[in-house]
């Protein structure tokens, strides 16, 4: 069983002028799952994104130790980055088999990837003709889930992978997270508050205005702690 | 400038007209070319609302341009009525067939609108030519009469100060409906037509107030002309005007409807006042718009304003 | 060759000193009228070279100044007073109907003569505003009796119509089809002017069954539609048209093999006439052998010729208003086209040159696409 | 004359929307983008032809390959120069890339003008052979290679958009570019793809529909504004739809005047679609989904 | 007993062979607040469209204050419902600010002759400082900072929140949201829950959709749990909790037991 790891050094993301990510470095050692929260607008969607490499950044990437900072994004998902992008990014005019299909194709599966991909769940085998955007809010979050999981992922990129779902899809998924994080999959999930996940979570970093102020090794509840702790810090510097 | 919403773009406005009209002086040239600038810039301010703020593109503006324009033709050639009316009642009719029109298409948007009222426009000329003894037939009407404003008769001179000084109190007005409330609520139906809805205002109503505005304005656009040059025929607004219209405030920068009368002052420029002789003021002109597309995607005004704001910020 | 080479050099001095007299053309080189506006366009600057090279008007040259309207009705005033502003003291309108309508009081407030040599639309000279516009080729009027005569030596009694939608040939259409009590219409068919398909109109023309059609359009690519889907569905019935089929050449390659044979159309040139027979010589030194003479060419070249004469009886160019009524008082202007004793003249109320109908001649097509000759069965009478 | 003439013309005038149509929707699907250029295009496909084998005296097919390519490097040139510079450079709107496009059009339309002329061109065949006679019904031979290649056109752009991976990644990138730059698809060369075949299969339409009736470099924008009514009518919702709004549009534009008279043909075209989208407001072939 | 606000009757909603929604009913009264959860796909979406009337109805009747609730929308909007989206519908190229505006401006242009009045009056004076005052306290309420900049450049969490600001913005009698909470921070659950709150203070009542069950259990006062489109359960949040149709539909077998806390910890 091999661990897999990633590392993201001097990382910063720009919009215009703004600078949503500012010089960070955080590593996801494999076998482990690693948080990245912070309030809303921190720049953890921003950060993970720079990641996989579909927003522009400077600093580097390492995936394995290996530098992919200058690949795109494809090349990153085949390299074995894998992403749950925050809000739908599917593509609702087209089937749920396609929107796997289109996945497939890019990763270089074969076409059993996408039955593989759809039995994690059960739902949305019977709308497998269904065009993605006609369903629920949580059943398109249950195929962006799935379509990240195809494939064999060295690394997990998961931004707010639960919002949406209801607690017994939580779970389970929580379940399959943890299970992949045990063979060795680099796990980073971004999430504003920990919530349901808490529990899953090994260690983290807090983020705030694109740059981290903490970083917790002592679990979830540790986590949440220190991340409370700076938030009640902040609104009462503020006030 | 904070104190009176839209009064730097009215100064610049103001100053753009003193400076043209400086320009102008008694050339009778230079004069129809602001007559021609003007017709062009209410044409162009009347898609401002429906096109740019609500996302609606209607392609029926030669038809209403040319309402406004038989307005001023009829009223002087068939009736007694003191001339002025003509601006009244041809926004008026204008605003009255746009919604007409817009109540029969109103579950259409975007492209679907646009091929409709792209037929409209073109029935609305053949109507013209049959309906012969309302309209002049495809003669059209001319040999009009001159405005006589209480015992006023403006010279040419003023006629062009007139119409520059319409030009500047619509797009100064509509500057301000933009920022306004109700400014708000249009400019968001064209992305967020669902939240304007489950606020409590019904798009379709609103896109015909706005289509209606529109037409209104494009309409004394027309009527404009058809007093500066004379005459109207069915084929005084065709359908390369309405392209136009649609290139102008692209042009200019659609942020504002300033965008728009500068759209029109370059469009004409590269159309008529172009120094390269014989060749196709359209040609000229679409080359224009795409250097000016790729060289400033915000359109003249947008470029400038990032430039301003760039010096600004070196300075401040 | 095609479209707008050659054509565009401006003419020169020749051999004429002195200041030069400035005349403008509204010339549409680019938009919707250039296919027949610039055959005329070429033709009056070859006829202005040639004047120049022999000396000039009053010994001074014309310079020509042209600025292009595109045939968009909003862009002609401007157009207008730019020529004026350049100095113009008359015009050449060459451009499409609906713009030239727009120009008429644009006209009037410049106070500037103009002629439209090609037009020939009756509104462009009949009131309002048509105190300074001048055109040159017989009016609708004197083609309904050309066509009263040839139906009836041809025994037709029901026609039916095919028109395109344009504005100009709604007021023709209107204008020619009033004095024509001589025969029934049996169906008036109208197709977009830029239409791909004309069965639908065709088919109800031929339920109506009449004894000729009449196809009135403004030419081009309409016409020669309508000619192929006449000549292919309704082979046996007679086939009559206006002269614009006849005066664009290049429009005949576009029909398809032997449709066009049998069609009579309303010509102007007649080969007898030797003024014309001296305009085909120069026309083709100067374009080439095969070039194919048409009433554009020779209305184009009248039309300059008929405003020298006017300067030179004004005696220049200076009082546009002493111009204007020069151009009323030019008389039995022998003309290039039409037969060889047809003449042009003008007055105050007269701004239509054609003297009498033998401006006027039917020519009928040939099998080859190509006009043959003369109709043998009626030829209008010169009823000066 | 028979009703099956009339018939034929609205079978090959639909065909030829329809084709046109699809050129169209093939960039709407591909690039979430109207391209109005399509009209001109597919002019420079016959009129080039035209001028080729007029004045150069060219052989007709390398005449067509050459005018075919000039149109599909048109359409590239439309996609690499100017609608990706001008979205790159504006953002989120959409309005000025769209107002490019329309520059665009206008541009060819007169540049063809000033290169090929402005007088209309007759269009060449690329089949000779007679017409065929059935009763007192005339097929052209150009009719019958119109709607062969249509049927051939259609056959081929649906088992390509379906079952292909780059007909499937076609129809992903234009539903939602941004799900697509994000995953990492490769958007610019589908979107280059869906240019090239639209300007293609625009540039043989025209080539093959001029002997109809000629082409001039007007005709661009006629043809633009027909085939884009029958891409409206049909909707976005299936690759037939081009098809069936052209066909559609085939028959109003021929029966309505056969059976209300020629005179009143633009007020019947008005009425028709009023009524039409009154019921259908999207088109017929419609993609609903909840937003 | 307070006034009887909303109730809905027989609720039915059918997409071809998709029964989303099957049969519902319910009751609201001023001041209450109504929580309504359920599995994904259970009809809660579709049950807030019903409602809003952003969906018509297959079947079923609503009436407010009494009145027959139907027709478009905007005609409901004006009733006095207002809703947010689960997916943020915002205009993206418009500021924070005017966002924020629509609700308020749309309460003054609901008619045809308020929409033209209004088009006369926004050209004779855009701005209004009771306008400016309204949005600035709405962004307070929620903690939106940075109101001129365009909505599009705001991160998805914080996009949500002025959602929820513009629906409070229309000043509903009945407020609908539909997941406002789903990926808020710890001070934008503390802003919605505010806004609840006011909104019961005013005596109006509000419909919250969410999965967050634990928040949402402590704050309404009802829980109504929908599955597979059918209402299984209506009442009492805690009895809700603890009832075999939550354990089975919806919790599975474990129950998070810390997750509690957390969300005391936030209402409190
Ligand atoms: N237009 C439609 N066509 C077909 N099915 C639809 C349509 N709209 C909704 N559905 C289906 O109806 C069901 C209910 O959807 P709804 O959005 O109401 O669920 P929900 O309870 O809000 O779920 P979630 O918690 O995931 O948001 C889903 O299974 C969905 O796929
Ligand atoms: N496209 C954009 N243009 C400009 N600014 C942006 C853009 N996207 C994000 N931002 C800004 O960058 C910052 C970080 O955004 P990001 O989406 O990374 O935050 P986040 O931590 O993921 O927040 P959330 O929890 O709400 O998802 C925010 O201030 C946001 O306003
Ligand atoms: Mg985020
Ligand atoms: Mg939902």
């Amino acid at each position: 069983m091999s661990s897999h790891e990633l590392r993201l050094e001097g990382l910063t993301v720009r919009y215009g002028h703004a600078s949503a990510v500012t010089a960070l470095d955080l590593t996801a050692p494999g076998g482990t799952v690693t948080a990245l929260v912070g309030p809303n607008g921190a720049g953890k969607s921003s950060a993970l994104l720079a990641a996989y490499g579909s927003v522009a950044a400077t600093g580097k990437v390492f995936l394995d130790g290996e530098d992919v900072s200058r690949l795109r994004p494809a090349a990153r998902a085949r390299a074995g980055i894998a992403v749950v992008p925050q809000g739908r990014q599917l593509f609702p005019k087209l089937n749920v088999a396609d929107n796997l299909q289109v996945m497939a194709e890019l990763l270089r599966l074969p076409r059993s990837a996408v039955d593989t991909a759809i039995d994690r769940f059960p739902i949305l085998r019977t709308r497998l003709r269904s065009l993605v955007g006609v369903l629920s809010g949580g059943e398109q979050q249950m195929l962006v889930v799935s379509r990240a999981l195809m494939g064999s992922p060295r690394v997990l990129l998961l931004d707010e992978m639960m919002t949406g779902l209801a607690p017994l899809i939580v779970q389970e998924l929580l379940r399959t997270v943890t299970a992949l994080a045990g063979e060795g999959v680099a796990v980073l999930m971004a999430e504003p508050s920990l919530g349901a996940v808490r529990g899953a979570v090994d260690r983290g970093y807090v983020l705030v205005r694109g740059e981290t102020v903490a970083v917790v090794e002592a679990g979830g509840k540790a986590l949440d702690a220190e991340y409370q702790q700076r938030m009640g810090v902040l609104k009462s510097a503020a006030a | 400038m904070k104190r009176l919403p839209g009064s730097f773009g009215l100064l610049l406005g103001v100053a753009g007209a003193v400076l043209i009209l400086v320009w102008v002086g008694a050339d009778g040239y230079k004069q129809t070319l602001v007559t021609t600038t003007a017709t062009y810039a209410l044409i162009a301010l009347g898609m401002y609302v429906p096109y740019l703020m609500a996302g609606s593109l209607s392609m029926a503006y030669g038809a209403y341009a040319g309402i406004g324009g038989y307005a001023v033709g009829l009223l002087s050639s068939r009736t007694g009525l003191p001339l002025a009316l003509a601006w009244v009642a041809g926004p008026v009719v204008a605003a009255a067939v746009a919604v007409l029109l817009g109540l029969a298409t109103r579950r259409l948007s975007g492209f679907f609108l646009a091929a409709v009222t792209l037929l409209f426009g073109m029935a609305f000329t053949a109507l013209l030519v049959d309906a012969e003894s309302l309209s002049g037939g495809s003669g059209g009407l001319g040999s009009l009469r001159k405005l006589d404003l209480f015992g006023w008769e403006p010279s040419h001179y003023q006629v062009v100060v007139g119409s520059l000084a319409v030009v500047c109190v619509i797009a100064f007005l509509l500057d301000r409906l933009r920022m306004s409330p109700w400014g708000v609520i249009v400019r968001t139906m064209r992305d967020a037509p669902r939240a304007v809805e489950a606020a409590g205002v019904r798009v379709s109503v609103m896109n015909l107030v706005s289509l209606a505005i529109g037409a209104a304005i494009a309409a004394v656009g027309g009527g404009l002309f058809t007093y500066s040059a004379g005459s109207v025929t069915p084929d005084t607004f065709t359908l390369n005007l309405v392209f136009l219209a649609i290139f102008m405030p692209l042009i200019g920068g659609s942020a504002t409807p300033w965008g728009a009368v500068l759209g029109a002052v370059i469009a004409v420029e590269l159309t008529l006042n172009f120094p390269a002789v014989q060749t196709s003021g359209t040609l000229i002109l679409a080359l224009g718009v795409l250097v000016i597309l790729l060289v400033a995607p915000q359109g003249v005004i947008g470029y400038a304003t990032r430039l301003a704001r760039l010096v600004g910020g070196r300075r401040g | 060759g095609c479209g707008n080479k050659g054509g565009d050099q401006k003419p020169t001095n020749g051999t004429a000193t002195g200041e030069p007299i400035i005349i403008g053309m509204d010339e549409d080189s680019t938009g919707s009228g250039a296919a027949y506006s610039v055959i005329a366009g070429k033709t009056i600057r070859l006829a202005i070279q040639d004047i120049n090279d022999k000396g000039g008007v009053l010994g001074r040259p014309i310079k020509l100044v042209v600025e292009n309207d595109e045939s968009d009705p909003t862009k002609v005033p401007a157009t207008l007073q730019k020529l004026a502003s350049q100095g113009a003291k008359a015009l050449f309108l060459q451009s499409g109907s609906a713009a030239i309508l727009q120009a008429k009081s644009t006209l009037t407030q410049l106070g500037l003569p103009a002629i439209a040599p090609t037009g020939v639309t009756a509104t462009l000279v009949t009131p309002p505003d048509n105190e300074l516009i001048y055109m040159l080729a017989n009016t609708t009027n004197d083609w309904a009796q050309v066509y009263c005569g040839a139906f009836a030596a041809a025994g037709i009694k029901k026609i039916g119509v095919l028109t395109d939608d344009t504005t100009t040939i709604a007021a023709l259409d209107k204008a020619l089809f009033a004095q024509m009590s001589c025969v029934q219409f049996v169906a008036t068919e109208k197709g977009a002017a830029n239409a791909s398909d004309l069965s639908a109109q065709v088919a109800r023309l031929k339920n109506a069954n009449p004894d000729a059609i009449l196809v009135t359009s403004v030419g081009g690519a309409f016409e020669v539609l309508a000619q192929n889907t006449l000549g292919s569905q309704m082979a046996g019935t007679k086939r009559f048209s206006l002269a614009s089929i006849g005066n664009q050449p290049s429009s005949w390659k576009l029909a398809a093999p032997g449709a066009l044979n049998g069609l009579i159309f309303m010509g102007s040139i007649n080969t007898e006439n030797p003024r014309t027979k001296d305009l085909i010589k120069l026309l083709q030194d100067k374009n080439g052998k095969d070039y194919d003479i048409t009433a554009y060419d020779a209305q184009a070249w009248d039309a300059v010729h008929v405003l020298k004469a006017a300067i030179e009886k004004a005696g220049g160019v200076d009082d546009p208003k002493k111009l204007n009524e020069a151009m009323q008082t030019i008389k039995g202007y022998p003309a290039t086209f039409g037969q060889g004793n047809f003449t042009l003249s003008f007055s105050a109320e007269k701004h239509l040159g054609a003297d009498g109908a033998c401006g006027l001649s039917l020519v009928e097509f040939g099998s080859d696409n190509k006009p043959k000759g003369p109709w043998a069965t009626f030829q209008p009478p010169c009823n000066k | 004359m028979g009703q099956l003439q009339l018939w034929l013309s609205a079978l090959e005038m639909g065909s030829f929307f329809g084709l046109l149509a699809l050129a169209y929707y093939l960039t709407l699907v591909g690039a979430g983008f109207f391209n109005f250029a399509i009209g001109p295009y597919a002019m420079v496909g016959g009129l080039c032809t035209s001028y080729l084998v007029l004045y150069e005296d060219m052989n007709v097919w390398a005449a067509a390959v050459l005018a075919v390519l000039a149109a599909a490097a048109l359409a590239v040139f439309t996609e690499l120069a100017v609608v990706r510079q001008v979205q790159k450079r504006s953002g989120r709107g959409e309005l000025p890339a769209l107002v490019a496009v329309a520059a665009i059009m206008f541009a060819v339309q007169q540049l063809a003008g000033y290169l090929f002329g402005y007088t209309t061109l007759p269009g060449q065949a690329l089949f000779t052979f007679d017409p065929v006679t059935v009763g007192d019904t005339v097929i052209q031979p150009s009719t019958v290679v119109l709607l062969a290649f249509t049927v051939v056109a259609f056959a081929a752009a649906a088992v390509w958009i379906r079952y292909t991976r780059t007909g499937r990644l076609l129809r992903a990138v234009g539903d939602s570019t941004h799900a697509a730059t994000l995953l990492g698809l490769p958007v610019n060369r589908v979107r280059l793809i869906a240019f090239l075949l639209s300007g293609l299969l625009a540039g043989v339409t025209g080539l093959l529909f001029a002997p109809k009736a000629g082409v001039s470099s007007l005709s661009g924008l006629a043809w633009a504004l027909s085939s884009f009514l029958a891409m409206v009518i049909g909707g976005t919702g299936s690759v037939w739809a081009p098809l069936v709004g052209g066909l559609l549009l085939g028959l109003v534009e021929v029966f309505v005047p056969y059976y209300f008279g020629g005179q009143s043909h633009v007020y019947g075209l008005l009425l028709v679609a009023l009524l039409f989208f009154a019921f259908k407001p999207s088109g017929l072939f419609v993609r609903r989904i909840r937003t | 007993m307070a006034e009887t606000l909303l109730v809905g009757s027989g609720l039915t909603k059918r997409y071809g062979g998709v029964t989303a929604l099957q049969d519902v009913s319910f009751e609201l009264r001023a001041g209450e607040i109504l929580g309504l959860v359920g599995p994904n796909g259970a009809g809660k979406t579709t049950l807030v469209d019903l409602i809003s009337g952003a969906q018509p109805a297959t079947e079923g009747t609503l009436t407010l204050r009494g009145q027959r609730l139907a027709g478009p929308a905007a005609k409901r909007a004006k009733a006095g419902l207002a809703r947010t989206f689960q997916y943020p519908q915002l205009a993206l190229e418009l500021t924070v600010a005017e966002n924020l505006l629509l609700g308020r401006a749309a309460r003054r242009h609901g008619t045809v002759w308020q929409m033209v009045a209004g088009s006369f009056a926004g050209a004779l004076r855009p701005q209004l400082p009771s306008d400016a005052q309204a949005v600035r306290s709405l962004a307070l309420e929620l903690g939106i900072e940075r109101l001129e900049r365009p909505a599009g450049d705001l991160s998805l969490g914080e996009q949500r929140l002025v959602e929820v600001g513009r629906a409070l913005g229309q000043d509903p009698l009945v407020l609908l949201l539909d997941e406002p909470f789903a990926g808020s921070d710890a001070s934008g659950v503390a802003g919605i829950v505010e806004v609840v709150r006011t909104v019961q203070r005013r005596g109006h009542a509000v419909i919250l959709v969410d999965h967050n069950v634990d928040l949402v259990a402590g704050l309404v006062d009802r829980i109504m749990l929908l599955d597979r489109g059918r209402s299984v359960f209506d009442g009492d949040p805690q009895q809700c909790l603890a009832s075999p149709e939550m354990q089975q539909v919806y919790f599975g077998v474990a129950e998070p037991a810390d997750a509690e806390e957390d969300a005391k910890h936030v209402v409190s």
